[in-house]
């Protein structure tokens, strides 16, 4: 049994197939990165596997059961957690409040217990925020406990996102480029982040264009290109495969210098 | 009872035309600005109360519907640089509760300047009716239904064809981005509050004639026009315009082979039945945002 | 920390409470206590839909449908067919919470204007059966309404009713409160962030919505009856779309998400028309000017307004510490 | 060309920018470098109009346009490519485009709406989709080609390779130097450092709201402190 | 000096009735002006209390409560609609403060309420007027069309009930909202209802005059009948031509000046209707005579009493014998707190854009 199974999925906008009989499989502990030019679908795989959008055909299993089909807080129950692309912040709430709301699904709370305030959710609720704040800690967030949401920067918003699909307790975590923004100096944490992560059991899924961060972290990559599967395989193979080059990477110079990736500077991705 | 049916749907279409009238007031703003205005009634007030008083005044119509136009025009763009300028930025319920009071104080203003008297218009051209395949239309609700056609047709090139037209989407769209390529979005935000100022204005003195008009009118046109454009689709003309007529023609049909007495609830299941099916109308945009 | 929290929640209710045991001082005669009462009343039904449009973001258009259902429902079962008030009231209350439940899951799939429309015309549709079926609800005349007797006993004098509704206002606002706290509370208030978010974190938006739709049209329907009970008489006024747009103003005039602004809207909306009296026909000018411009000058409503204000005052020093708020990414 | 002198800004009573001067000659390409938050969103909103300045002056070409409209800066050339791409969602791509040329003639506007559809072939495919069903990276070629339809004489740039695909990157860059040699003055903020402390003529540093550092791009890339705090090295 | 006596009101004077309550309002202000100018009553200035409920009957009940509570009146003139008395009729029962209502249902005064009083003519006397006419005319299958505001219902409901014993048959029951805009499919169906001879329209404000020009437009031939709801000129004027020929009942004031001169209503309602006519500049309507009627019965008990009293003035109220108001010659007594009969009704038809007496 395959942790993560997607066969034949398609999903189609109009006349505009964005992903198209795709076909894939994940195993649980790894590091997945999925890359592809603008517009390859990407982001809308992510939306399928999290049931934002349900697929025009194919299915998806998840630890051997089929989610084709549910809503988005079925697959969270399931154990699937993601970040989006454009932050999808609760901007009406604090940073800790944010979190918080991720640990939704393992509170018990009825309405009955809400409106009367039983003991019990009051410890609880004490619990719930004790263990949002250690989230934000491990995510480096420490000095934002108590800060809005809508005062914090673009960076520390990026990991909110993270601190808070953590906070599901998912044994899969999709990240849509979760270092669009951040300087290379930020990108660097965000590499020993991921690291920690697999350390604590969650495979992660990565969405990015920072090359340096994708060969980093990777154990597997999957390259799309016009919904379609390009190429799959270890970061050292994908990197040189022609068609990747060609597709997505650019000039063979940029793709060689990211040969040397554990040495190279992770600074820049252009030139 | 074939002429029956043709008598049921052309005063649906006069009616709905009259709804479609009000209801394209509404989608200008909101294509603006992203507010629902609910002072639009009021334009519809103002367009025949002022066209009363200036006729009682001596003022030939050809002059008094011009100015009366005009004057709820400057109303308009008194709402928008007093009541609505001052608020940029907040929450669009915040917006909504002020157009509610501007509302109020016209209302309350209208009953100072005239009176709380009901009060008619000439019709146009004549109070004998035209008989159509054993139906009759008075003359007026030609009016109202050519006026509102051409009104659809030319917001139907502003909006489609001129880039003026479309900087008024954008502007309601995003603001920043609007002033970033170069767009007055202050301009554009008074025009729109004019042109669906005079536009209520029109559709009040379309109707004067045939539905009266008094300091109160407003109230249930708003609501009726309101149901129009949501039906059809906020902010799309051509929403507005067959949701005025549908919404006309559902109230008509269900007064006639229905109930009366539940004609405008009839519609109003109906056009709830449409929103489950079509959640932004018939004709309102979709799926322009993800995520 | 939970010490933190508790505070605002826990000065907030004594402040009320102290305010309803000591405005008796100040009221005169039985007018006073029958607008004190009017406040009540209306607070019940405020702090309820602020749940639903204040905190969970979902506008409704319609309450005073459910207002209305709480009114005639009481008063039809106990003037026409002999029940006792409170089970008139309860059967009232229990219907409402059922036609909320069956109405909410396809209403509240639909988003901001299509909410709001969608709402109002659940709302004057109740209406205008209410007003229609006249051989039970006396049509647009209105009806009698049985006082609210508990066992032999009616409760007639407005003294008494003041502190009825009193406690009932303070135990609505505590029920309030502890929604808002608790972790569905936080839930709503997701999702009035971000609906997706909230989705993929595991909340089941839908359920939790109508699940608040309901809640706050309970809040309606109690606050219907006990009016019908008060007043003695009822009529479809109170059932318009004119009185559903009242009570959302309310609501944001006093300030949305704020369960203490939801009371004090209720209560300067209720109070203001008895105060602009001597205006005559200044009076609506009057009202829509202050409306507009508490609106444009306090844009989040009175209280959040007056809050932000104060502590904006308390902490001028240590102001320029704090970090900014900045919006989120573009789209 | 620009000269800016003292610029403070706020957002409400918190302070922004506290005191920036700099200048960009004609036809120099300057890049501004600073961390999350440290203000650079901020100063080219200023730039533009869009935020009203507390204190200082910006002058465009000698003539003082701090109180000016960001209308009438558009009018003279000072076009900015926002951050966060900022598109019209409902509208067209196309119509994105031609109200980027709000100002100009509709002749000109023609023109240069073909040269973006080369620079950039997925927006022509997509021409008459709304531009809010495009995916991020397209979305941020659609805020540069409408940016680039005003006719730029200096063109403000946040963030122009953010979520793009290496490959465009390098196209971007490609093209912030070609326009460059079109003679259009830049002013370019990337959280790409390197490549944007490489492309350009001179560069400045900004740490919370004031330039701490500045010189040619050359130099700062070799400075240390620039090399630790920006560079991840 | 002494302490004037207050005479309190609520009015309909914004809302959807406002039609009604505005020269209802406009009334009292004129003749309690008028009446101070006289010197006052029982040598006391009198002073007017008026607060506008806009037809809702919640704040009719609070208004009520004020004037009895805070402004502590004397007598109270009032309730616009049926509502909004009914609303009140507890309040003023148990606080015992006499109430004129100037409403036109008959639950009002039926069964009677030791402390309200009123001055229009009931809905039911109107439909007994119509059906006699019709009667006289030969036509006995008839068709209702009626708004849906509170007179409207009623005075349908009347009809309904009084038809059958005034030999009337109704054949269909059509309705309109409020602010209708068309009632041509309402009016369609009644046309092709067959054995409709004559229409009757409940109904005031702008609905009836639409039923009317509707009525016309459809070629309708039958005769249309109105009810008392649209005693103005302004019904004739919104109408039209398409008025022409329509009937209703309504009272005197109505035909002031062609009323003969052995009336003895005569110079009441001419009298009534140049004053009101020369202040405000717009034409007289039965309401604003209701009102009239109510203040001056007031005063007429005052002054019977010899006090402002409010027991005494209740009493004095109940005992009114033949005073001539606009409506009528009123004869209260223990079992009628409206003291109208048939008789102060008249029949008139438009002709020639006015107002006739039928005789
Ligand atoms: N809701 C939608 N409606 C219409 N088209 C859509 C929609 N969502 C995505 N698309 C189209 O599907 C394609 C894939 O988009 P997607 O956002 O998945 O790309 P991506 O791989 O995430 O790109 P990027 O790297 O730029 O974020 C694009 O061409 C986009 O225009
Ligand atoms: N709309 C706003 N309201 C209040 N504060 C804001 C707003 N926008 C930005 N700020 C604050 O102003 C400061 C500068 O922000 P700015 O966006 O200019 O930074 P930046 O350098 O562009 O950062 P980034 O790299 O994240 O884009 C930050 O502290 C930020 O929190
Ligand atoms: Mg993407
Ligand atoms: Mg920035």
């Amino acid at each position: 049994m395959n942790f993560l199974e997607v066969e034949s999925l398609s999903k189609v906008f109009g006349g505009v197939h964005a992903v198209e009989d795709l076909s894939f499989d994940f195993q649980a502990g790894a590091v997945h990165s999925i890359i592809g030019p603008n517009g390859a679908g990407k982001t809308t795989l992510l939306n399928l596997l999290t049931g934002i959008y349900s697929p025009s055909a194919g299915r998806i299993r998840f630890e051997g059961q089929d989610l084709t089909g549910l809503a988005p807080h079925e697959f969270a129950r399931r154990g699937i957690a993601r970040t989006f692309q454009n932050l999808q912040l609760f901007f009406n709430m604090s940073a800790l409040e944010n979190v918080m709301v991720g640990r939704h699904l393992h509170e018990r709370c009825g309405l009955a217990s809400a409106l009367l305030r039983f003991p019990r959710l009051s410890r609880e609720e004490l619990a719930c925020r004790e263990e949002a704040a250690e989230l934000m800690r491990y995510v480096g967030l420490a000095r934002y406990l108590g800060t809005a949401a809508d005062a914090m920067p673009y960076g520390a918003l990026k990991r909110l996102e993270i601190a808070r699909a953590l906070a599901t307790r998912p044994r899969l975590l999709l990240l849509d480029e979760p270092a669009a923004g951040l300087n290379p100096t930020e990108a660097l944490e965000l590499d020993q982040l991921i690291g920690r992560l697999t350390g604590r059991g969650v495979t992660v899924v990565l969405v990015e264009h920072n090359m340096h961060l994708v060969m980093g972290v990777s154990d597997h990559i999957l390259v799309l290109d016009y919904g379609r599967k390009l190429a799959e395989g270890p970061a050292a193979a994908v990197r040189e495969d022609p068609r990747v080059i060609e597709a997505y990477l650019g000039s063979a110079a940029a793709a060689r210098n990211l040969g040397a990736a554990g040495a190279a500077p992770r600074a820049g991705i252009g030139p | 009872m074939s002429a029956q049916f043709v008598q049921f749907l052309l005063t649906g279409l006069t009616v709905g035309a009259i709804y479609a009238l009000v209801a394209l007031g509404f989608s200008i703003i909101y294509n603006a600005s992203q507010v629902i205005n609910f002072a639009q009634g009021e334009f519809v007030m103002i367009g025949g109360m002022a066209t009363v008083w200036f006729a009682a005044a001596g003022v030939p119509y050809a002059a008094a519907i011009p100015l009366a136009v005009a004057a709820a025009a400057a109303v308009g763009l008194a709402l928008e640089k007093f009541a609505v300028e001052p608020a940029r930025g907040a929450s669009v319920v915040t917006l909504i509760i002020i157009t509610i009071g501007a509302s109020i104080f016209l209302r309350g203003l209208a009953t100072l300047i005239w009176d709380k008297q009901l009060h008619v218009l000439k019709p146009f051209s004549g109070d004998t009716p035209i008989v159509l395949g054993g139906a009759t239309l008075l003359p007026q609700s030609l009016w109202v239904l050519g006026v509102s056609l051409a009104i659809v047709l030319a917001l139907a090139w502003f909006f489609g064809r001129t880039l003026l037209g479309k900087a008024m989407l954008a502007t309601s769209n995003n603001r920043l981005a609007a002033q970033l390529a170069g767009i007055r979005v202050r301009h554009v935000l008074a025009l729109a509050f004019a042109l669906s100022a005079a536009l209520g204005a029109i559709a009040g003195i379309l109707i004067a004639p045939i539905a009266f008009t008094s300091y109160d009118v407003g109230v249930m046109l708003g609501l009726k026009g309101f149901a129009a454009a949501i039906l059809g689709g906020m902010g799309s003309g051509a929403g507005a315009v067959v949701g005025g007529i549908v919404l006309g023609i559902a109230e008509t049909m269900s007064a006639g082979y229905i109930s009366s007495a539940y004609k405008d609830a009839i519609a109003l299941l109906a056009m709830l039945a449409v929103l489950f099916f079509l959640p932004s109308g018939l004709l309102g945009r979709r799926g322009t945002e993800r995520v | 920390m939970a010490a933190r929290f508790a505070t605002p929640r826990a000065g907030g209710m004594a402040a009320l409470a102290a305010l309803i045991a000591l405005l008796p001082l100040g009221l005169r005669n039985d007018y006073f206590y029958d607008v004190a009462i009017l406040v009540g009343l209306n607070a019940i039904v405020c702090v309820g839909l602020n749940l639903l449009v204040g905190y969970a973001g979902q506008i409704s258009l319609g309450h005073a449908g459910f207002f209305g259902i709480g009114a005639y429902g009481s008063a039809i079962l106990a003037t026409r067919y002999g029940w006792p008030p409170l089970a008139a009231m309860l059967a009232a209350t229990l219907a409402a919470a059922a036609i909320a439940f069956a109405v909410g899951r396809p209403i509240l799939r639909l988003r901001g204007h299509y909410l709001a429309m969608a709402t109002l015309a659940l709302g004057v549709i109740v209406y205008m059966v209410i007003s229609t079926e006249d051989r039970f609800t006396g049509g647009p005349d209105g009806m009698t309404v049985a006082p609210l007797a508990i066992g032999g006993w009616a409760l007639r004098d407005p003294r008494l009713w003041y502190w009825v509704v009193g406690a009932l206002l303070l135990a609505a606002v505590w029920f309030a409160l502890n929604l808002i706290d608790s972790p569905t509370g936080r839930a709503l208030r997701a999702l009035h962030g971000s609906e997706v978010a909230a989705e993929v974190v595991g909340v089941d938006a839908t359920r939790h919505k109508v699940m608040v739709f309901v809640v706050s049209a309970v809040y309606a329907s109690i606050a219907g009856s006990l009016n019908a009970h008060f007043s003695g008489f009822i009529t479809p006024a109170k059932v318009t779309f004119l009185h559903s747009i009242e009570l959302v103003t309310m609501v944001v005039f006093g300030g949305m998400a704020s369960t203490f602004g939801a009371v004090v809207g209720a209560a300067a909306l209720t109070t203001l028309p008895q105060v602009l009296t001597p205006l005559k026909d200044y009076e609506m000018m009057v009202l829509g000017a202050v409306m507009m411009g508490t609106m444009i000058f306090m844009p989040r409503g009175v209280v959040p307004s007056l809050q932000a204000l104060l502590t904006r005052r308390r902490d001028a020093a240590a102001a320029a510490a704090a970090p900014a708020p900045r919006p989120g990414d573009g789209q | 060309m620009l000269e800016v002198e003292g610029l403070a800004c706020r957002y409400g009573r918190i302070p922004a920018l506290k005191g920036i001067d700099l200048r960009v000659a004609q036809g120099e390409l300057v890049s501004l470098v600073g961390a999350n938050g440290a203000g650079k969103t901020t100063l080219l909103r200023a730039l533009s109009g869009v935020l009203p300045t507390w204190a200082g002056q910006v002058r465009f070409e000698g003539a003082d346009i701090t109180a000016l409209a960001p209308e009438r800066r558009v009018r003279l050339g000072i076009v900015q490519v926002p951050e966060g791409r900022q598109v019209f969602g409902p509208l067209t791509v196309e119509d994105n485009l031609r109200l980027g040329g709000y100002l100009r003639r509709r002749a000109e506007a023609g023109r240069a709406l073909e040269r973006v559809y080369a620079m950039f072939p997925v927006l022509r495919g997509k021409r008459s989709e709304p531009a809010g069903t495009l995916s991020g990276g397209q979305q941020q070629m659609l805020a540069i080609g409408r940016g680039l339809m005003a006719a730029p004489r200096l063109l403000l740039l946040d963030e122009p390779s953010m979520g793009l695909a290496p490959r465009l990157v390098e196209e971007i860059f490609a093209c912030v130097r070609s326009l460059k040699a079109e003679a259009t003055t830049i002013f370019l903020v990337d959280q790409n450092a390197r490549a944007a402390l490489a492309i350009a003529d001179r560069a400045y540093v900004l740490e919370t709201g004031r330039v701490v550092l500045e010189g040619s791009g050359h130099d700062l890339l070799s400075n240390d402190q620039v090399r630790e705090a920006y560079l991840g090295l | 000096a002494q302490e004037p006596i207050r005479i309190g009101a609520f009015l309909s004077i914004t809302g959807p009735a406002s039609f009604l309550g505005d020269p209802e309002n406009k009334t009292l202000e004129l003749y309690i002006e008028k009446l101070n100018a006289a010197g006052g009553v029982l040598g006391r200035k009198l002073q007017l209390i008026a607060y506008d409920d806009a037809g809702d009957a919640e704040k009719a009940r609070t208004f009520a409560r004020r004037l009895i509570e805070q402004d502590r009146v004397d007598v109270i003139v009032g309730g616009t609609t049926t509502g909004t008395t009914m609303a009140v009729v507890p309040l003023v029962e148990s606080a015992q403060v006499p109430l004129l209502s100037l409403a036109g249902a008959v639950v009002i005064i039926e069964p009677v309420k030791k402390w309200v009083f009123k001055t229009p003519h009931t809905d039911r006397m109107a439909c007994e007027k119509i059906f006699a006419d019709m009667r006289a005319r030969k036509l006995s299958r008839v068709a209702l069309i009626s708004g849906s505001g509170g007179f409207d219902k009623s005075m349908r409901g009347e009809c309904l009930g009084v038809a059958k014993k005034a030999g009337i048959q109704v054949l269909a029951d059509e309705n309109y909202g409020d602010r209708d805009t068309d009632m041509t499919a309402q009016l369609t169906k009644i046309r092709n209802t067959p054995g409709v001879q004559a229409v009757l329209n409940p109904g005031f404000g702008q609905g009836p005059a639409i039923v009317t020009r509707n009525f016309r437009q459809l070629g309708l031939k039958m005769p249309l009948y109105q009810s008392h709801g649209v005693a103005s000129k302004e019904f004739i004027r919104l109408s039209g031509e398409a008025a022409e020929g329509v009937r209703l009942p309504a009272a005197a004031l109505l035909v002031a000046e062609s009323l003969p001169a052995s009336d003895k209503q005569r110079p009441v309602v001419v009298g009534y209707k140049r004053e009101y006519e020369s202040r405000f500049k717009s034409e007289v309507s039965t309401f604003g005579g209701h009102a009239y009627d109510g203040l001056m019965l007031a005063v007429e008990a005052m002054k019977a009493a010899g006090s402002s009293e409010r027991a005494k003035v209740r009493d004095a109220l109940e005992n009114v014998r033949g005073y001539v108001g606009t409506a009528g010659v009123v004869n209260m007594s223990a079992k009628d707190h409206m003291g109208l009969d048939l008789s102060a009704f008249r029949m008139l038809e438009v002709r020639k854009g006015d107002w006739t007496l039928v005789p």
